[in-house]
């Protein structure tokens, strides 16, 4: 039988990580108030991959489960992320319709 | 060997990591199932960005904010849940487990009336206001009711689960030493917020 | 027995002709040496195995050869490609429209046809438009086809260089009719096809200006004048018949008046015949005007049960 | 181990865990699920194949043979959808791999036995939902297997259900690839490293992984084509600023790495059947193992080839014309280490290695001209065409197809503990190999005449290889029956097979056949395979 308890984040990490998630997200709010223009998504994206990535982190215990799962999640995003981009290689490039 | 021994080897089978293995697996599956939405999302946003950008205006950051917080606190509230179940103290961990229970039902009464003002608007597919609406316009709002709804289904589907979980838990079903459904239901829950970190951003907070 | 009438036939063919080539002699090869291995290496005549080594050496060989040989098709197939998306700029304009189930053409000049009559060795720039699903226009003799899509503009454009008639076929399937959605593109001599482009219209004299928008509209693609059934009731002694009507799923019974004929055109699923399907007529509203619905619905007064 | 046995052995998991319908639906042993899969699918092809076979006849001459226009639209969405879904997505995979996964890792049963039980129903929800088009509603879809928008959001057919029909098979399609995935990291047997596992799982592992990562996108883009459908406006339709194009992205996002989730399990069982036949270790163990993982990466990256004559930007059909030559090297890696196996071996042509035999032949024609379509001047001549139809069928059927005839021939004795007779089944092999070329074949010229696909009249021109192509059908018919009724009759009356009966190597060989409730009478430990029996 596998060991799970070895690892015990302490309650009291799980609320710093929760008070870092909660700043993190007015953080973006008050970022979609300033004009950035091209880069509102970038940013609003950045932040909310951070998040994404402390919850998968602390939460989903990636940090203690074997090493197998995060090589796992990590193919799914670059799967996900090849989608993406080669769809964009079609819309990026369609000629401006006349 | 005969045939006794061979069921109990298979009732004692047990293996929580495989079952943790197994629940990323599924996890991936509902990551790409977004993912397909959020790759129409990308697409078409890219095609209006400005009709995108003023129908968003038309959303709610209270609201949209007020949900983030109680999601993510839920999330936390799971995993402090799980954290007491290993320290033995099942009776925190249902509580807490309630606690999410409570947050998702908030987060659903908010949805709902964010809904409702929505749709008294005309906003839905299908409806007179909507089919008014400028081209990309109307694209956003098909997605933002597809997407939230879908969004809002797994909530559902995640509460029912960690119900499951608190009746296993009053059965004495799962323990300090056994608590893989517990985490697995709580990986769920997780999930579920991580989606919403990706909506709440992309259809309130980018004009 | 491949007919080839258009200036990218040459660059297609070659690389046909390159990636076949390359093929059949990896299918003769391979074939070739499964069967003598068969042969040879029967347990019979050949009753201990020799034990594998691994040849890491070869694995190479065998990887790269292949990545050469298909970087080389993919070359090939990019060159007799490349000149079908470079558009002259004096290439004439043809706006193309593709509808359930027919083709139509019209030229700069407002002519119209259901034929594509073009110069022989003058480019051509087809505009494709359609306003319902997706369909493909497909010259095979010419070795090019693309789609035409609702809502986007694509082009393609070709350079005939024999006189002749050959084949336009709808190669995206689009419903029941799909394989009747077929044309044909005349080739003619340059100064033929100044002749035909500078003649008045000849269709139009002889026909009442409601059988020109029937023909433009492709409403003939579905609706016959002859009585005969397609995929929508015939025209033929339609105006003032009466017919069942499915209203919301429930019938109803009409009479086929000017209202009722007008309707059917701007809002076709509102009242569609019984034992007619649903929802496969195109919503016409935007695409034809007031008065030419009047024309229109002259021109079926025309059309009275013998 | 003896080869020479006379009798079934009592102790076999046909006897034991019950007898009676309800101790098969109730099940939750891997053998049984993949034999109710086994024979669920033989039933769909089989209709399938009358569906084609109808088909065919309605081509023999222009004009109406035998039915309407609508009839025949609707028989080609039919027999792709049953085909696809119904038969070559869950085919080997479903099949032999429920029933030989755990044997290979010697194992007592999948990770999750209860949840494969619970993927044969929704298997059957599915079929019965997708079948249920005929009766109920509006009729069968007529979109054809790709259920393109806007036209599958126009017509008057029962294409919701058609659609939703799918979208539970994709579910079914996902927990089996969740399971074997599980499986095979936690599964295998003490002793046995990633390196030591069977061909076979290999090939599994990759299609698994196709099947979780890829299967979600057809399900959401379904699910998007029934809300169009149910709400009457749509994220398709250019009047809302929707983009048709985005559909075919969807749909081939997923379709295309699915053709892997078709071929991948194939390869697999060529690679476990030419080393027991040729009486030596797989040549380039590595090389194919890891080919089958390029296979599955390269796969996702190739979609666009399905759209080159869409509208597709410029650099995106180029792109995706690279990236589609790529995928070609992996197979061919395959195909030469297959041929460097049997080299210097001592070949005995039994019916599996005559099966596997037919799929390279089959598949390199149909690999082959997938060069031509990969290649951006030949594809917009070709697109759309009969061309087409050719060149998937020599892979799906040629390919898939010879594979899982190859496999159910191989596996056999193994599953039933007994033999069919060998002569019918080389004859039944020659009858099914000509009649499919007799079929496919002129396919390839008709298409480079320029005739379309899913047409239901034809120009007077083309008839003579339409003609051709029809009586192929029938020959391939012919074959296929003599085919199944030579395994049906040997699984009743053939004599016991022994258990190993072909001196196999691999761990599902050194069990009793058919084998016991729980796999193995003791539990194995892996040792390195002995090539010198």
């Amino acid at each position: 039988m596998e060991n799970n308890h070895s690892h015990s984040i302490s309650n009291k990490t799980y609320i710093g990580i929760w008070i870092g998630l909660l700043i993190l997200t007015f953080l973006s709010v008050e970022a979609s108030f300033v004009q950035f223009r091209a880069f509102a998504v970038g940013v609003a994206l950045f932040i909310a991959t951070a998040k994404a990535f402390i919850v998968a982190y602390y939460f989903m215990h990636l940090k203690f489960d074997s090493k197998i799962i995060s090589i796992m999640v990590l193919v799914t995003g670059v799967v996900f992320l090849t989608f993406i981009i080669l769809t964009f290689f079609d819309y990026a490039f369609r000629e401006p319709i006349v | 060997m005969n045939m006794n021994q061979t069921i109990s080897d298979h009732a004692v089978h047990r293996d929580d990591e495989a079952s943790k293995i197994g629940m990323w697996l599924f996890l991936f599956t509902e990551l790409l199932l977004f993912g397909g939405l959020f790759l129409v999302y990308t697409i078409y946003r890219n095609l209006n960005p400005d009709a995108f950008a003023n129908a968003s205006q038309e959303l709610s950051v209270a609201f949209g904010t007020i949900n983030t917080v109680v999601l993510i606190t839920s999330s936390l509230t799971v995993a402090l849940s799980i954290s007491t179940i290993k320290d033995n103290k099942p009776k925190m961990a249902k509580n807490l487990l309630w606690l999410t229970l409570i947050l998702a039902a908030v987060f659903m009464v908010n949805k709902y009336f964010e809904w409702s003002a929505k749709i008294h608007h005309g906003l839905f597919p299908g409806m007179e206001h909507f089919m008014q609406l400028p081209p990309g316009e109307a694209l956003f709002f098909f997605l933002y009711f597809f997407m939230t709804g879908l969004h809002a289904l797994h909530i559902v589907a995640g509460s029912i689960f960690i119900g499951v979980v608190i009746a296993q838990l009053n059965k004495g079903k799962i323990k300090y030493d056994d608590y893989i459904l517990q985490e697995n239901a709580g990986l769920y829950w997780h999930l579920v917020d991580v989606i919403w970190i990706y909506l709440f951003p992309l259809f309130y907070l980018i004009h | 027995m491949f007919s080839n009438a258009s200036s990218f036939v040459e660059g297609v063919d070659f690389a046909f002709f390159v990636i076949i080539g390359i093929s059949l002699i990896f299918l003769i090869g391979i074939t070739a040496a499964m069967i003598y291995f068969v042969i040879k290496y029967n347990k019979k005549k050949h009753p201990k195995a020799v034990p594998t080594k691994d040849n890491f050496q070869l694995e190479i060989i065998w990887t790269v050869i292949p990545t050469l040989l298909v970087l080389g098709m993919f070359y090939y197939g990019w060159v007799g490609y490349r000149p079908m998306r470079i558009i002259p700029d004096n290439a004439i304009p043809v706006k193309v429209t593709a509808k359930m189930w027919s083709w139509s053409f019209e030229y700069e000049n407002g002519k119209w046809d259901s034929l594509l009559i073009v110069p022989v060795d003058k480019p051509v720039k087809l505009e494709l438009f359609s306003p319902d699903v997706l369909h493909s226009l497909y010259i095979p003799a010419f070795r090019i086809k693309e789609d035409v899509v609702p809502g986007i503009a694509n082009i393609m454009w070709f350079e005939a260089n024999k006189t002749g008639t050959y084949n336009i076929l709808c190669a995206e399937y689009c419903g029941q009719r799909h394989s009747y959605m077929l044309s044909k593109v005349k080739v003619l001599p340059q100064d033929e096809y100044e002749k035909w482009y500078n003649s008045k219209d000849t269709l139009a004299e002889k026909m009442m200006p409601g059988e020109i928008i029937m023909k433009k509209q492709a409403c003939i693609a579905c609706h016959s004048t002859d009585g005969s059934k397609l995929v929508g009731p015939s025209f033929k002694g339609l105006y003032g018949s009466k017919r069942t009507v499915l209203v919301d799923g429930v019938k109803k019974e009409i009479v086929a008046d000017d209202e009722y004929i007008k309707n059917s055109i701007l809002n076709p699923n509102s009242e569609v015949v019984d034992g007619f399907p649903q929802g496969i007529m195109t919503n016409y509203s935007g695409q034809i005007s007031e008065d030419e619905i009047k024309q229109f619905i002259q021109y079926i007064k025309t059309l009275k049960n013998d | 181990m003896s080869t020479e046995q006379t009798a079934i052995p009592a102790e076999n998991f046909f006897n034991q865990g019950g007898k009676g319908i309800m101790s098969w639906l109730t099940t939750t042993d891997h053998k049984r699920i993949g034999l109710l899969y086994m024979y669920s699918i033989a039933i769909f092809f089989s209709v399938a194949v009358i569906i084609g076979l109808m088909m065919r006849l309605e081509l023999i001459a222009p004009g109406k043979t035998i039915m309407e226009a609508n009839t025949y639209n609707k028989m080609f969405t039919l027999h792709g959808v049953i085909m696809i879904f119904l038969f070559i997505i869950p085919g080997i995979p479903a099949v032999f791999g429920n029933f030989f996964l755990p044997l290979f890792l010697g194992a007592d049963d999948v990770a999750f036995p209860r949840l494969n039980l619970m993927s044969w129903y929704l298997y059957i929800i599915g079929a019965l939902i997708a079948l249920s088009t005929l009766v109920f509603g509006e009729g069968s879809a007529d979109t054809g297997w790709t259920f393109y928008a806007p036209y599958s959001v126009k017509t008057g057919t029962n294409v919701s259900t058609s659609v939703f029909a799918a979208f539970v098979l994709g579910f079914s399609s996902i927990l089996t690839g969740l399971n074997f995935l599980t499986t095979i990291h936690r599964m295998r047997a003490p002793g046995m490293g990633w390196f030591d596992m069977p061909l076979y799982l290999w090939s599994t592992y990759a299609t698994s992984w196709i099947q979780i990562l890829a299967t979600p996108i057809i399900g959401i883009t379904l699910l998007m084509i029934v809300a169009e459908r149910v709400l009457g406006v749509g994220l398709f339709d250019p009047s809302l600023g929707g983009d048709p194009i985005l559909y075919q992205h969807l749909f081939w996002i997923y379709s295309h790495p699915a053709v892997y989730i078709m071929i991948l399990p194939a390869m697999g069982v060529i690679s476990e059947i030419i080393p027991v036949f040729s009486r030596r270790r797989i040549f380039g163990y590595k090389a194919i193992a890891f080919s089958s993982l390029a296979i599955a990466f390269v796969g996702y990256l190739v979609w666009g080839h399905h759209m080159f004559t869409s509208g597709m930007s410029g650099p995106a059909r180029i792109i995706f014309s690279i990236l589609t030559f790529l995928v070609a090297i992996p197979s061919a890696i395959k195909v030469f280490n297959w041929l460097a196996t049997l080299n210097k071996g001592s070949i005995d042509l039994q019916p599996p290695l005559l099966y596997s035999m037919g799929f390279i032949f089959l598949f390199l024609i149909g690999g082959l001209t997938g060069l031509v379509n990969g290649a951006l001047a030949t594809n917009t001549h070709i697109h759309d065409t009969a061309f087409i139809v050719g060149h998937f069928h020599y892979v799906m059927f040629g390919g898939t197809g010879f594979g899982f005839f190859a496999a159910m021939h191989y596996w056999f004795p193994k599953m039933y503990g007994r033999m069919y007779n060998i002569k019918r089944a080389k004859i039944a092999f020659w009858v099914t190999f000509i009649g499919f070329n007799t079929l496919y074949f002129p396919m390839f010229i008709l298409g480079l005449q320029g005739m379309p696909r899913r047409y239901y009249d034809y120009l007077p021109e083309f008839q003579d290889w339409q003609v051709v192509s029809t009586v192929g059908s029938w020959i391939l018919v012919t074959g296929l029956i003599m085919m199944f009724t030579n395994i049906i009759r040997g699984a009743r009356k053939g004599k016991p097979a022994g258990d190993n009966p072909w001196n196999g190597y691999t761990m599902e060989w050194q069990t009793t056949s058919p084998p016991p409730l729980e796999n193995f009478h003791e539990k194995p430990v892996y040792k390195e395979i002995s090539y010198d029996k």
